[in-house]
């Protein structure tokens, strides 16, 4: 059995639902099962390392290798993947959406497969594409314009690392991931930025970001699960390999380069961060924080120090199951409340408390609060960057995660806290697919936050070759030369003092059940439909201090540049003006130029 | 320059330049076609006045050898036949067309067709 | 095996016999111009398989060349005209159906015998011939459609068209009175190592014929009125016959007769300009039909700067590139172009209500254009990158993928609405759906596994190459 | 053993800090020229509100966010070291550990006022965690010179290094140790940073649906913050050689900040953010630059 198979099934799987979903909707989430559980045991049983290549022609050779990086991340992929098809089963969409959703896992699987830059490069772009149709299936906001700028992005990534690719193999004489001698840096840096450019957009750093926000909000609310849970570990999967493998020589000797890369990463983790929490959507502001946890994760991909690249990866772990558990419960309040609008959410917390758990261990988990699985990444982080020596980039990296408390807290409180809206008087909790996929996401949270070394191992296996560096970390400790955490430690002392409190807590007397309107309110009257709910303008009063801070935006650039091609195309289309005697003028002066131009040979 | 070969590329090089002249000046489209018969004509004529062979006769089968040294060359003439027949057709097709568009359009002038431009 | 001669006899044959056949049955001038062209294909395939790597002379009237009126076929015009006849079997087969005057089939027949003309000849004179020959019908095919914009397109074409057809001819006389012959293949060995400079005036003359008929800048002007109102069939004809015709034409007599750094510098640039300037004309489009159009031009802009590379790096490489290109073209083409055949009238890029049918064909011949991976389209672009990449003209290289990126957005933005639209389902001729699902399927298949294409286009490019054993056999007189 | 003694250090700092409270009221009154409660008035408070038989409670999260407020302030104490000697948890894990667990109790807090759907305490929230993009910054870059300095990131090791009086970190690194001293008046939440809090505007904000032992509880939180973030700051900045020393130290700095709070007005929120991002971000960025060309 090779390992492609995994996306042959997965193909099959999708067309399998697709007719499903024509016909019944038994059939339908019959099919959704059976894709998942094909998937997992075909994971389980037959993933094996193994290489394979076909369609030889010439130099180039369609191969596939399954090495220990991709298996790592084809298994945040699998995980993402079957756990965002449990929500799936609920969604009622159009049978093609189905089929694209399983096409874009088998193209990312095989990407992330591929043995080569250019099997990557067709399989990528074949990602791209499934997640460009299902971004025109999508349910709101303007979904023409969000799929056209996601593909343009994608792309304009693509051909960059096409040109690359190119570059590449003129200078190293192969496409393989293998290392290029002989060349001077600089040539190497251009040929890592338009290699790595692709995944740059992928994992949505700035100013190569407008294109998520957008994509998360009008994309079907399962789908964003798998998108950002999954999908986008194909972009870090990318940065990794190409660091790990082709470009180690450069990222070691040059200094300036893995400081840019870093540097453009808290960027993004702060200003992502800062957009998060000045949204006003559910989903958008989940997409801000998913690019800016990423940030977190390209920081460490890109200092390139034996911890901070343990970090990256392993953040990119917990971003998957942070994201994910986010996803999922933001998309089972949306499921619910049919609006996605943080201002008219509330309250909800008695009627989906299992959602409420969910999102509060995740919100904790992204804050990266000891003992969950947010915190081992960013301490080895923080504790990375000190030993590399830049002070200004973990003050940014730290000031990004205080933006983390920021998102979290607005996102928990609006959807679930304050007050409970009349017209949701009767939600219930999220479906049992949403709840399902809510309680397998908590356990990994706990369980790999307390035992991270269980991560860090896999970790250690391919970036030991590379680095060459000692074990630091135990399965629930890590150790650098200027810090140790025992991270059981910290959460007995929570769990020990959370226990004390509470019997405090018990023995101190009883407690009432106090009406909602049952509030200080300055002797004023409070019933149930007075407006008390706070999520409109949550911090209105940052816009003042940010001043013209928020008025950057990519976007602008973005379109400006596209303003600029449009205008040149104006100018060019002047040309046909329509008239046939200028055309024939044209054929004149282009006559008499020629003759010109043989004009010494006569 | 002697006056006969004056004649023989003065004359179709004029009418070239005479044909180029009017498409690119008249807004009609029938004369414009009519420039592009004239251009036509000068370009066969020049090909026929360059294959001229001074002193020569037309180049027809003859039983005596002689005759062949004071044959003009025939490819000329028959390549310029040829190009006759086809822009008799072109010219044909587009007095059709003009015709037409004088149907649709209501005018043969060229600055009123321009309804599909840039 | 069948003399070739018969694919040009017939087809004026049966051009002739049209109106008697229409007389019998108003459906049988649709079958014959079904027939014919599927019987081209067949003699040019067996030929193709058959054929060992010599060239073939097939004499006419009995003169050996250089005298007389030759046809000269290798595997290089019989690839060309393998394409150009099964486009035509395509053209002919979706529209079977479809009622038409006979007189249309006349010039569909003599669009064809041009086209099949212009590749199979050895003579310079002929190729003119055959040139006016698919040029005029070509003419008349583009005004067939009694609509204002069609007109205005046919008779815009004309003009340009027969100027440039004037100058074509006026430079094949100047080679025939610098080497006193018309076969190329004699010409080209008596230019072989002296050329002097009326030769490059003589050449710069009939480029400038070629150059309208394969839409390069700055005399494809009319080409976009044409695409923009002609029928959806024409549209297909000349992006995916006519011009793939003229292309050959230049490409055989640049390589053979002109084989000089100045022509490759020259269409470098020419090709250059051509990508770039209908890239981003048809970026800036409303109508569907004129964007496919400029996307046409700037196809073969590229094909002629990958063919002009080869004066740079002269390695086959280039003409492999290119000729793929125009392989993927005419194929992606006209699977766009006929699929408009199933969009509503003058549809311009926010085009809404389509059906998914077409709206599925649209991506696949669009993405094959844009060379997406799988698609046959895919090859194309990485050979011609690689090219543009040995030229170390990294200001090129760059520059195309640029364009490519203009490419994908304006292809992507009618992706996009087509997509969204709300779906409303026309009925479907069925014989067009079907040959656009073979279309389709060849490019798909052909880009997951391009071997045959490949191979098939290594032995064309082969006879292509062996100039000398081309010069020697056919001049050569054998 | 380890636990009692854990425990005994605990009890020690929760009296300690809300001593520190009732001297605090005593010293703002002076100022104020009134005679102001007695110095034990803090006791008499958490003893009153935990002895109330009945409080209102809005639900679960209501109910749990001082039980979490206080059990994450708990818990940071014990990763926090007294002084050098002082036998708690602090060689388990270091400076980041600390300043995550620092942010439980805030955000226990924040989820149980949350779900009281009064307006008042989300917005204090809102505040708070808006206030803390500007001092959090500051404290942990003034900070960070230090803890590079020593070459560790665990705040026992550098006490242990830097040592007794002349070596004092907050001598060699003045302007982090002023800088720092700013932040942590923010973190105090005195004036003029107690928007979060603003009595008279928003009614204590977080607290406003509190009472009996919830308020209790939020009341042992606050004393013992009170002596964990001074700790932070004199742990780092002045090397307590001994128990003694580190109680005196954050004694002098919290009647320092409750000094100036007697005497400041408010600033808006956003002025106050912005006051963080000016001067003292100035001072810990020259701070950092001191710990690279002049160290």
């Amino acid at each position: 059995m090779y390992n492609i198979n995994l996306a042959l099934l997965a193909i099959l799987a999708g067309f399998l639902t697709f007719f499903g979903a024509l016909s019944h909707r038994v059939l339908r989430v019959a099919s959704i099962v059976i894709g998942i559980v094909g998937t997992l045991v075909f994971a389980f049983l037959y993933l094996k390392p193994d290489t394979m290549e076909f369609i030889r022609m010439g130099v180039f050779a369609m191969s596939f290798n399954l090495t220990d990086i991709s298996r790592f991340f084809l298994w945040i992929i699998i995980s993402a993947f079957t756990l965002s098809l449990l929500p799936l089963i609920h969604e009622e969409r159009s049978p093609f959406f189905y089929l694209y959703y399983f096409l874009a896992f088998g193209f990312a699987s095989l990407t992330i497969m591929a043995n080569d830059l250019l099997t990557l490069y067709m399989n990528f772009e074949l990602t791209s594409l499934a997640i460009f149709a299902i971004l025109l299936l999508g349910v709101r906001g303007d979904i023409k314009k969000t799929a056209l700028k996601y593909i343009i992005y994608s792309l304009v990534g693509a051909y960059f690392y096409l040109g690359g690719l190119f570059i590449k193999f003129k200078y190293s004489g192969n496409i393989g991931f293998g290392g290029i001698q002989n060349v001077s840096t600089l040539t190497q840096i251009a040929i890592y930025t338009l290699l790595a450019l692709p995944f740059f957009v992928k994992i949505a750093t700035m100013p190569f970001h407008n294109w998520a926000p957008d994509a998360y909000y009008s994309a079907s609310d399962s789908f964003t699960i798998f998108f950002s849970a999954g999908l986008s570990k194909v972009g870090v999967y990318g940065l990794v390999i190409l660091m790990l493998k082709t470009f180690a020589e450069l990222f070691k000797s040059n200094l300036y380069l893995p400081e840019i890369i870093a540097w453009v990463g808290g960027i993004t983790a702060l200003l992502g961060g800062i957009y998060a929490f000045m949204s006003d959507d559910a989903k958008k502001l989940l997409a801000y924080s998913s690019i800016s946890q990423l940030g977190y994760v390209l920081v460490g991909l890109g200092l390139f120090t034996p911890y901070s690249f343990s970090a990256g990866i392993f953040h990119s772990v917990a971003h998957f199951v942070f994201e994910g558990v986010l996803f999922t419960t933001v998309a089972g309040v949306i499921h619910r409340l049919g609006t996605s609008d943080l201002r008219r959410m509330g309250g909800l917390i008695k009627k989906m408390p299992i959602s409420f758990i969910g999102l509060l261990l995740g919100i904790i988990a992204a804050s990266g609060i000891p003992p969950t699985i947010g915190f081992p990444g960013k301490w080895l982080l923080y504790e990375a960057i000190i030993m590399k020596g830049d002070l200004f980039l973990v003050s940014l990296v730290f000031f990004a995660s205080i933006t983390a408390f920021l998102y979290s807290y607005k996102l928990v409180h609006s959807i679930f806290l304050g007050k409970l809206h009349k017209e949701h008087r009767d939600v219930k909790e999220a479906p049992a697919g949403y709840v399902v996929a809510t309680i397998i996401f908590l356990i990994p949270i706990i369980v790999f936050g307390v035992f991270p070394g269980v991560i860090f191992e896999k970790i250690y296996g391919f970036t030991k070759p590379v680095f060459n560096h000692d074990v630091f970390f135990t399965f629930n400790s890590l150790k650098t030369q200027i810090g140790f955490v025992k991270i059981p430690v910290a959460g007995i002392a929570l769990a020990a003092m959370f226990a004390f409190s509470f019997i405090l807590y018990l023995i101190a007397g009883r407690s009432y059940r106090a009406k909602q309107e049952d509030n200080y309110t300055a002797g004023e009257w409070v019933d149930e439909d007075f407006a008390s709910h706070y999520a409109q303008e949550f911090y209105g009063f940052m816009r003042k201090a940010f001043g013209k801070l928020l008025d950057l935006s990519a976007e602008k650039f973005w379109n400006g540049v596209l303003t600029i091609f449009k205008a040149f195309s104006e100018l060019t289309r002047r040309i046909y003006t329509g008239d046939v005697r200028d055309y024939a003028l044209y054929l004149l002066f282009f006559l008499i130029v020629l003759v010109f131009l043989v004009g010494g040979k006569l | 320059m002697n006056i006969e070969s004056l004649i023989f590329y003065g004359v179709p090089i004029y009418l070239i330049v005479m044909g180029i002249l009017v498409i690119l000046t008249t807004k009609n489209l029938f004369k414009m076609l009519l420039g592009l018969s004239i251009m036509d004509s000068g370009i066969n004529i020049l090909i026929v006045a360059l294959g001229y062979i001074k002193g020569a006769t037309a180049p027809i089968y003859s039983r005596y050898p002689e005759v062949f040294e004071k044959v003009v060359d025939p490819v000329p003439q028959a390549l310029v036949l040829t190009a006759i027949v086809i822009g008799i057709a072109f010219l044909g097709l587009g007095l059709a067309l003009v015709i037409r568009i004088k149907e649709k359009y209501g005018t043969v002038n060229v600055e009123k067709l321009k309804e599909l431009k840039w | 095996m069948v003399n070739p001669i018969l694919i040009i006899a017939l087809l004026l044959l049966f051009a002739f016999l049209m109106p008697l056949l229409g007389l019998l049955h108003r459906r049988l001038p649709a079958f014959a111009t079904l027939i014919l062209p599927a019987f081209n294909l067949y003699v040019a395939v067996n030929h193709f398989l058959k054929m060992d790597f010599i060239p073939v002379v097939i004499k006419t009237g009995g003169f050996r060349p250089p005298f007389g009126i030759n046809l000269a076929v290798d595997h290089f015009s019989l690839f060309f005209l393998i394409l150009v006849n099964a486009i035509g079997v395509f053209i002919a087969l979706s529209y079977l159906l479809e009622e038409q005057d006979y007189r249309f089939h006349i010039l569909f027949l003599l669009n064809l015998l041009g086209a099949s003309g212009i590749i199979l000849t050895g003579d310079l004179f002929n190729s003119f011939v055959f040139l006016e020959i698919l040029a005029i019908s070509s003419y008349a095919l583009a005004g067939s459609r009694k609509e204002k914009p069609a007109l205005e397109g046919a008779i815009k074409y004309l003009i340009i068209g027969s100027i440039g057809a004037s100058f074509y001819l006026l430079g094949v006389f100047i080679l025939y009175k610098v080497t006193g012959t018309l076969n190329i293949a004699d010409i080209a060995l008596k230019l072989q190592n002296a050329k002097s400079g009326i030769v490059y005036l003589a050449g710069m003359f009939m480029l400038v014929g070629l150059f309208v008929e394969t839409e390069l800048f700055p005399l494809n002007t009319w080409a976009p009125d044409v695409y923009q109102g002609a029928y959806n069939r024409i549209a297909v004809q000349f992006s995916s016959l006519i011009s793939k015709a003229a292309i050959y034409l230049l490409f055989r007599i640049t390589f053979l007769i002109f084989d000089d750094p100045l022509f490759y510098k020259l269409l470098l640039v020419v090709g250059l300009l051509t990508f770039v300037v209908a890239e981003f004309n048809a970026l800036a489009q409303k109508d569907l039909k004129r964007m496919l159009g400029y996307s046409s031009i700037g196809q073969m802009g590229l094909a002629v700067l990958a063919f002009a590379l080869y004066g740079m790096i002269s390695h086959p490489e280039a003409f492999f590139a290119a000729t793929l290109l125009i392989v993927n073209h005419a194929i992606a083409k006209a699977l766009l172009f006929a699929n408009m055949d199933n969009m509503s009238e003058n549809a311009t890029i926010d085009i809404r209500s389509v059906n998914p049918f077409s709206s599925l064909m649209f991506a696949i011949g669009a993405l094959s254009v844009m060379g997406f991976p799988f698609t046959l389209g895919f090859w194309a672009k990485i050979e011609i990158l690689g090219i543009l990449l040995r030229t170390n003209l990294l200001f090129l290289f760059f520059l195309i993928i640029l364009i490519f990126m203009v490419e994908a957005f304006y292809y992507f933005r009618v992706i996009t609405n087509l997509f969204r639209g709300e779906t409303v389902c026309r009925r479907l001729n069925p014989l067009l759906a079907f040959s656009l699902v073979v279309f389709s399927i060849f490019l798909v298949y052909q880009g997951f596994y391009p071997i045959f294409t490949f191979s098939w286009l290594n032995r064309a490019l082969n006879a292509l190459l062996n100039k000398a054993i081309y010069i020697s056999i056919i001049a050569g007189g054998l | 053993m380890k636990i009692l003694i854990l425990a005994g250090y605990w009890i020690l700092v929760t009296i300690l800090g809300l001593l520190y409270m009732g001297i605090a009221r005593k010293v703002t009154a002076r100022i104020h020229n009134r005679y102001g409660p007695p110095f034990y008035q803090a006791f008499l408070d958490v003893l009153k509100l935990f002895s109330k038989r009945e409080t209102a409670s809005h639900g679960v999260m209501h109910s749990l966010g001082p039980v979490i407020a206080f059990a994450g302030i708990s818990a940071t104490l014990l990763f926090m070291p007294l002084g050098k000697g002082a036998p708690v948890l602090h060689f388990q894990g270091d400076l980041f550990v600390v300043l995550y667990l620092l942010v439980v109790g805030p955000l226990g807090m924040a989820l149980g006022a949350g779900e009281s759907n009064n307006p008042n305490a989300t917005i204090g929230i809102a505040r708070a965690l808006s206030l803390m993009l500007g001092y959090e910054i500051i404290l942990f870059m003034a900070t960070l010179p230090v803890f590079v300095h020593y070459g560790t990131a665990s705040i026992y090791d550098v006490i242990v290094k830097q040592g007794a009086f002349p070596n004092w970190a907050g001598l060699k690194y003045p302007l982090s140790m002023l800088g720092g001293l700013i932040a942590l008046h923010g973190l105090l939440g005195e004036k003029p940073f107690d928007q979060p809090i603003a009595p008279h505007e928003i009614a204590s904000g977080p607290m406003v649906e509190y009472g009996g032992k919830y308020l209790g509880l939020l009341q042992l939180w606050h004393a013992i913050g009170i002596i964990v973030e001074t700790g932070l700051f004199i742990n780092v900045f002045f090397g307590p050689q001994n128990i003694v020393w580190f109680f005196a130290g954050t004694f002098i700095v919290f009647m320092l900040a409750v000094i100036v709070n007697a005497l400041m007005p408010r600033f808006r929120i956003e002025q106050a953010v912005r006051f963080y991002w000016g001067v003292p971000l100035i001072l810990v960025v020259l701070g950092i630059l001191q710990y690279y060309f002049w160290r």
